[in-house]
C-alpha cells in the first residue's frame, strides 16, 4: 500500500481514548479517523465534553496514553514539538511575564533586536499595542486569548492547533483576527485544525468541517465547504452548510435548530 | 514539697525536717563513684527512711549542668567540680560546699599526640594548646606553664570542649592538650596519645558535694545523711574493690578495664580538710584574676563543715 | 541551549503514581558506595578507627547496642519527647500560623517578636526552659517544640499568603463563613507549603532532641550521642547519629505518604 | 459560622504595597509588654536576677559590652560566618535543589541519602567537621551551611514539584530549552517556596552559629553565650539571645524585601 | 428629588474607573450612567477590554477603588453579598473539591442530605450527571464552565452577574441553558446582568441590551428589546435589533457588518 510516499501530513487512525473519572471508565474519543493534507483548513464542531480537546491535545503530542496510532508526516507522533503550535483552551500566559516576554518564550530568535520586533508584529496584529509591559493579571479576558494566539502563532509552525481561540472576543475583534488566521493561512501553507463552538466561523475558515457526536467522542460527519475564497457570511450556499451542519448538530432535537438559523 | 520550689524562692521557710523529698543531682563519673554505689545500694533512701524524706535522682551529663539547675532552684544536693561550684556561688547562687566527693591530681594532664616532640611544659611555647576554658583544666594548664616561667601568652590558647580537644588532638589539629578522666584513660588505652604532666604537686582535681543554703540549714540532717552514705561508699570502695567497680559500671558506661584503672587513680574523702580549703581557695583566687568570676567568692564563708560534725 | 524538552519521550506530568515512594533500588546506591569508600579508607589505614571507627565496626556496634536493648530504650526516649514536641510545634505552629495568615492584625502584632525570637538557638534557650519548665520531660519538649515550631509557622503564613486571589474573590461572593473559607479554600491552597513545613519541622526536632537531652535525665539518643563523645566512643556517636537519621527518614517517608494522601487531587511536577 | 468575609469592608486582596514591610507600631507593642511584665516580676521579686536577670540588667550589659566593644567584635565574627555558610548553603540547596526537582533520577539516586543526613543535629557532626575540615573557621561554617542547606533544598524541591502542569505544557510545545524552561518557568513558579526556605534557612544558620562557635576559639556570639553560660552570667546569655533574634531579624527583613522585588507581578493573601 | 423612595434597585451613577499598567494610567470605565429595575434583564456588549468585566467586578462589589457611586436598593455597595451572585469570567473551581463540592461550595443549607440533593438538581440542569465526583481537572473547558454556573444559581441571588458565562458551550447546550436561565428569570425574578460576545445571545435574554465602546470603556447607546416572550431568534424585529446593534458596534466598520449580518 505505501510504495508511493503519498500518505496525508497528518493521519489519525482509529484512536480510542479513555480517561478514568472517580474510578469509573469515561470513553473520551472512539474510533476517531482523519486524516488532514499539508496546508489544509480543517474546522471541528461537537458538543461540550466530546473530546475535542482531547483530541487536540494527542495531535500536540501533549497525550500519549490512546489507542490508535497518529502519524505526522509518516512519522509517528512521540511527543511535542515545534512543528505543531497550539493555542489552548485556557490562556496559560505565564503570569510573571510580560506580554512581551509571554510572546516571545518560544521564540527560537536569539538576536534580541529582532525578537522584540517580531514581538511587537504580533502585538499588533491581535490589537494589544500600548499593553506590551502589562502583565496578565492586568489584562482582560479576551486580551488574555490573543495574547495566547501571537505566542502560537510567532514561531510559525506547520501545524497549528487552535481550541477555541476566538471563544472570549467580542464580534469585531473576531472577525479581524479570523482575517489574520486566514491571511497567515494563506501566504505561510500552514496546516490548521480548529476547534470552534462557532459554526459560522467553522464554515468561514474550514476547508472541512468535523461534526462530532457526545461521549463517547465520534466523528459523525465530515461536511466539506466547497465555497471560494474570500467567502460571504451571507451567501446561499454558507447559510445550507450551516444548516447541514446545524442537522447533524441538533438531529434529535429540531425546535432548536429552528431559533438558531 | 520541694518539688514546687522550680521557681526557686519558695523552698524559704522550711523548718527542720518538714522536707518531703531531696532533690539529688549526680553526674555518672567516677569521680562520684561513692554515690553512685550508693544509689546503687539503696543506702541514702535506707538512711532518709526515719526522717520521711523521699530521694529525687536527678541526673546530669557534667557538672556546670548541675551548677546550672542549681542556680534555677532545680536542685537541693549535688555534686560537681570545684570550679562549677565556684562559679555558681560567684553569681550569688545561695549553695554552701557540705562535702568533698574526690581529688585526683592524677585524673587531669597535659597530654599531646603519641608522637609529638613535645616533652614537657616549656616545649609549649608557640604551640596550639587546648583545652576548656573556665574548667579546672585551664587552672592546671596556667599552674604547668607558670613552673616553666611561661604564661597563656606564650602559647597559642584554643578554648575547646572536652570531646572536641580529643579530635583535634588526633587529627593533628592541636599540638598539646589538657584533658581529664574518663578521657584521659581512655585515650591513654587507646595509644593515642602521651602524657606530659599531671595535676600531682600542681593541682588536686576537687570535686566537691554542694547544697542548698536553705535546704541544708533547715534540714541538716538530710545533708548529713547524704555525706554518711557517700562516706560508706567510698568505705565500700576500699575495702570490696572489685564489688564496687562493678557497682559503679553499672551507671558509668566507661569499659569495665579502664574503669577499674580510673576508679583507683581517685581519692574518695568526703571529709573537708584545712589543705583542701588552701586548694580551693588558690582555684577562687585564680578564677578571680582570669576573670572566670566577677566576684570574688570567701570560700571559708561557702565550705561549711558543719553537717560533718552533726555525724 | 540543545536540550530540548520531551521531544520524544512520554509526558513529564503525572497524577502522584501509587508506586511513588516506595523505595526504588537507586536509592540505596549512593549510601552503600559511600559506605564501602569509608570502608576502604580504613583498610587502607588512611583514618584511624578512634577518629573515624569503619561502618564495620558500626554494624558491630549496633549489634552489641540491639542485643543489650540499649540502642532501643534510648530510641524510644526520645521517640515520645520527638513525638510530644512535634505535636506540640504542629498544634501551635499550625493555629498561630493560621491566625497570622489570616488575620493581618494578629500578624502585625505578633511578627515582630516571633522573628527575634526565631534565630535563638535551642542551646539557648535551656536555662530558661529549666528555669521554667524544670529539668523533667517538660523542658526537653519544650526545646523540641522550639526547633519544629518556626517552620512550621513561616511555611503555614507563606502558604497562607499564596492563595490565588481568584478563589478569594469567590468566597467573598460566595459570603462563606471563615472557618469553612479557611478549612476549604486557605488550607487546601497552603498545604503543600504546610506539608514543606512540617517535614522540615520534623528534621528540627529530631536535631533538636541532643540538645534537649543534654538538659538532664540518662536516657535518649541525643543523651547517648553526647555520652558517648565524652567517652571518646566515636562508633557509638555514629551509631546514635545512624539512628536519628533513619527514624528521621522514616517520619518523613510517613509525612510525604500523608501528603501524597492529602494531595490526591493535584498534578505535581516530578521531574524529566 | 456568622463571621462573614468582607462584609461591609474593603478588599483583603492587594498587591504587595510599597510601605508594607516597614515597622509599624503595632509590631513593638507585644515586644515591649513583655519587656515591662519581666521587668516587674523581678521588681516584685518573683524571679531572682541570677536566674533570669531584668531588662534593666539586660540593658545595661548591653551598655558595657557595646562600650568595651565585645558586642561587636563578637557579632562581626558570627555575622561573617553566618553569612559564609549560609551562602554555601544557598548555593548548594538551589543547586541540588534544582537537579533534584528537575531530574527524577537525582532525586531518586540522592533522596535517601539526603533525608537520612537531614535530622543528625549539627552539634553531632562536630566531630566529623573537625576531622575533615580542623578546627579553624573552615569546620564552623560547615555547621553553619548544614543548618541552613536542608530547609533550603526541600522547599526548593517542594516549590519546583508545584510547577504547574499547564505551565509544563506549555513549554513542552514550544519546545523551549532546559535552561529557559528552569529559568523562565519552574523558578519563578517555585520562588515564593524558595524564598520561604532562605528564610527558614537563615535563621537556622543563626541558630547553629552556637554549636559551630563550640568547636574551638574565643570570638563569636555563641562562643559568647555558651562562655556566659558556663560562668552563669545570665545577663550575658540573654544579651547574646537578644543579639542574635535582633541581627537574625535584620537578616529576615532583607529577605522579605527581596521576595517582594521579585514577586511584584504577584498579588497574595495578606489576611483580614 | 427623593422624597419618594422610587429609585431603581441597581444604580450605577458616573462611574469612572482606572487601572495603572506599566506605570501608565489606563482608563476602563468613563461615566457609566446605568439604572436597572428590579427583575430587569440586561444585557451588555462591547469589545474585548472595554470594560465590561470591571463593572460587573464593582457591582458585585470586588473593586472598590473608582469614582462614582453604585447603590443596590438605594444602599452603596461597599463589599461583596449573597444578594448578588456571580459567574466569573475564568470558571474559578477549586481544584481540590469535586463537582458537587465546588457547586455546594456557598450554599447556606446545612441540612447534608437537602445540600446533596438541591446539588444534584443543579448538577443536572447544567447536564453533567455522571460527573457528581470529578474534580476540575478531569472536565472539559465547558464542563468547568457550566459547573461555575451552577456555583452561582445554587444560592438564588436576587441579582445574578453573568460574565460570558456560554462562551465555552456548543450552539445545542448553550440554546438549552439559555432557556435555563430564562426559566429561573421568571420563576425567581432574579435581576440579571449579563455580559456577552454574542449579540443574538444579548437580544434573546436581555430586556435591553447595552453597548460599550472601547477604551475608555463608555456607555455608548442602550437599545431596549421590546419584544414578547419566548422570542423568535428568527423574527424579522429580532432581526432589526441585531442590525442597530451591529451598527453601534461596527459604525467604522461598514465592511464587518456585511460578512456578519
Ligand atoms: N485529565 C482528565 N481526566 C479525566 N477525564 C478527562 C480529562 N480530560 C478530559 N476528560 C474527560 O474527557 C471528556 C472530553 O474532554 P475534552 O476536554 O476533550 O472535551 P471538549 O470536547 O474539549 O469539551 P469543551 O468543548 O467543553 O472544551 C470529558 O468528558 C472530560 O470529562
Ligand atoms: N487588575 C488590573 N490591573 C490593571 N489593568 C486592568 C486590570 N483589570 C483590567 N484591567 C484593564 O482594564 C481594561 C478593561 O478590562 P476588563 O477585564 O473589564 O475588559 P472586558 O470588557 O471584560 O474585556 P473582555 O471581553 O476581553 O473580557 C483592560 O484594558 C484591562 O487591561
Ligand atoms: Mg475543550
Ligand atoms: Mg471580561
Amino acid at each position: 500500500m505505501s510504495l508511493l510516499n503519498h500518505h496525508p501530513y497528518l493521519e489519525i487512525n482509529d484512536v480510542n481514548k479513555q480517561f478514568i473519572v472517580d474510578d469509573q471508565i469515561v470513553p473520551a474519543l472512539s474510533a476517531i479517523q482523519l486524516a488532514i493534507q499539508a496546508g489544509e483548513f480543517v474546522s471541528i464542531v461537537g458538543s461540550s465534553g466530546c473530546g475535542k480537546s482531547t483530541l487536540l491535545r494527542i495531535v500536540a503530542g501533549l497525550e500519549c496514553d490512546y489507542q490508535g496510532t497518529v502519524t505526522l508526516d509518516g512519522k509517528r507522533i512521540v511527543g511535542p514539538g515545534l512543528d505543531r503550535g497550539i493555542v489552548f483552551q485556557e490562556h496559560r500566559l505565564l503570569p510573571w511575564m510580560t506580554v512581551t516576554e509571554n510572546i516571545t518564550l518560544g521564540l527560537t530568535e536569539s538576536d534580541p533586536e529582532r525578537k522584540k520586533q517580531i514581538a511587537q508584529t504580533y502585538i499588533e496584529l491581535v490589537g494589544l499595542a500600548g499593553f506590551e509591559s502589562a502583565f496578565p493579571n492586568q489584562l482582560s479576558g479576551g486580551m488574555s486569548q490573543r495574547v495566547a494566539i501571537a505566542r502560537a502563532l510567532v514561531n510559525k509552525p506547520q501545524l497549528l492547533l487552535l481550541d477555541e481561540p476566538f471563544g472570549a472576543l467580542d464580534a469585531l475583534t473576531k472577525i479581524q483576527l479570523q482575517q489574520e488566521i486566514l491571511r497567515i493561512w494563506q501566504s505561510e501553507k500552514t496546516t490548521m485544525m480548529l476547534v470552534t463552538h462557532d459554526i459560522d466561523e467553522a464554515i468561514y475558515l474550514g476547508d472541512r468541517v468535523v461534526v462530532m457526536s457526545k461521549r463517547p467522542g465520534m466523528i459523525k460527519s465530515i461536511i466539506p465547504v466547497n465555497l471560494p475564497r474570500p467567502r460571504n457570511r451571507t451567501s446561499y450556499q454558507f447559510f445550507e452548510i450551516k444548516k447541514a451542519i446545524y442537522r447533524e448538530f441538533f438531529h434529535e432535537d429540531e425546535a432548536s435548530l429552528e431559533y438558531v438559523i | 514539697g520541694s518539688n514546687a520550689s522550680k521557681s526557686n524562692e519558695t523552698n524559704a521557710p522550711a523548718t527542720e525536717g518538714n522536707a518531703k523529698e531531696v532533690r539529688l543531682a549526680y553526674v555518672p563519673l567516677p569521680h562520684y563513684s561513692p554515690l553512685l554505689i550508693a544509689k546503687q545500694n539503696g543506702w541514702i533512701e535506707e538512711s532518709l527512711k526515719p526522717l520521711n524524706v523521699n530521694v529525687k535522682w536527678n541526673s546530669f551529663s557534667i557538672g556546670p549542668l548541675v551548677s546550672e539547675s542549681f542556680a534555677a532552684g532545680g536542685q537541693d544536693v549535688g555534686v560537681m567540680g570545684d570550679f562549677p561550684a565556684i562559679i555558681g556561688r560567684s553569681a550569688n547562687v545561695d549553695t554552701r560546699i557540705v562535702g568533698i566527693t574526690s581529688t585526683s591530681p592524677q585524673s587531669l594532664a597535659l597530654v599531646v599526640p603519641k608522637n609529638s616532640s613535645i616533652t614537657s611544659p616549656a616545649d609549649l611555647k608557640g604551640k596550639k594548646v587546648a583545652t576548656t576554658k573556665g574548667s579546672y583544666g585551664q587552672y592546671l594548664l596556667s599552674q604547668l606553664l607558670e613552673s616553666k616561667g611561661l604564661t597563656v601568652n606564650d602559647i597559642k590558647f584554643i578554648h575547646m570542649s572536652m570531646d572536641d580537644v580529643k579530635s583535634a588532638l588526633l587529627t593533628g589539629d592541636i599540638d598539646a592538650g589538657v584533658i581529664w578522666d574518663p578521657l584521659l584513660t581512655i585515650l591513654e588505652d587507646q595509644n593515642a596519645i602521651r602524657i606530659i604532666a599531671d595535676g600531682t604537686g600542681y593541682y588536686q582535681g576537687i570535686a566537691v558535694m554542694i547544697a542548698d543554703h536553705k535546704f541544708a540549714a533547715a534540714n541538716p540532717k538530710v545533708v548529713t545523711a547524704i555525706l554518711a552514705a557517700y562516706e560508706r561508699g567510698a568505705q565500700f570502695i576500699k575495702s570490696n574493690p572489685t564489688e564496687a567497680k562493678d557497682l559503679v559500671a553499672k551507671e558509668v558506661k566507661i569499659p569495665p578495664a579502664q574503669l577499674a584503672k580510673i576508679i583507683d587513680r581517685f581519692n574518695y574523702q568526703p571529709a573537708i580538710t584545712p589543705e583542701i580549703t588552701e586548694e580551693l581557695k588558690k582555684s577562687e583566687a585564680f578564677m578571680a584574676k582570669n576573670q572566670i568570676i566577677k566576684n570574688s567568692v570567701d570560700i571559708d564563708k561557702f565550705v561549711d563543715k558543719s553537717y560533718f560534725l552533726l555525724q | 541551549m540543545s536540550l530540548h524538552l520531551g521531544k520524544g519521550t512520554a509526558p513529564k506530568v503525572r497524577r502522584y503514581p501509587k508506586n511513588n515512594q516506595t523505595f526504588t533500588w537507586q536509592q540505596f546506591i549512593l549510601p552503600i558506595v559511600l559506605l564501602i569508600i569509608w570502608q576502604m579508607f580504613f583498610e587502607l589505614g588512611l583514618i584511624r578507627s578512634i577518629v573515624l571507627p569503619p561502618p564495620s565496626t558500626v554494624m558491630k556496634t549496633i549489634g552489641e547496642l540491639l542485643q543489650n536493648g540499649q540502642l532501643f530504650k534510648h530510641l524510644g526516649f526520645s521517640l515520645i519527647r520527638v513525638l510530644e514536641g512535634f505535636s506540640l510545634a504542629v498544634l501551635f505552629g499550625l493555629t498561630l500560623g493560621i491566625a497570622m495568615g489570616l488575620f493581618r492584625n494578629v500578624y502585625l502584632w505578633l511578627d515582630m517578636l516571633i522573628q527575634v525570637l526565631r534565630p535563638i538557638p535551642p542551646i539557648a534557650w535551656i536555662p530558661l526552659a529549666i528555669l521554667w519548665f524544670g529539668i523533667d520531660e517538660m523542658s526537653k519538649i519544650f526545646i523540641i517544640f522550639l526547633g519544629a515550631f518556626f517552620p512550621i509557622l513561616i511555611n503555614v503564613i507563606e502558604g497562607i499568603s499564596q492563595t490565588d486571589h481568584k478563589f478569594v474573590e469567590v468566597a467573598k461572593v460566595l459570603e462563606i463563613s471563615r472557618l469553612k473559607f479557611t478549612s476549604k479554600i486557605v488550607l487546601p491552597g497552603a498545604l503543600p507549603s504546610i506539608m514543606t513545613g512540617l517535614r522540615v519541622g520534623l528534621g528540627f526536632s529530631w536535631m533538636c532532641v541532643v540538645a534537649a537531652e543534654l538538659i538532664a535525665g540518662t536516657e535518649g539518643i541525643g543523651y547517648m550521642i553526647m555520652d558517648a563523645r565524652q567517652l571518646a566512643q566515636t562508633d557509638v556517636v555514629l551509631v546514635g547519629m545512624l539512628t536519628i537519621g533513619i527514624t528521621g527518614k522514616c517520619f518523613d517517608y510517613m509525612l510525604k505518604a500523608l501528603e501524597r494522601k492529602l494531595l490526591r487531587w493535584k498534578t505535581t511536577y516530578q521531574g524529566a
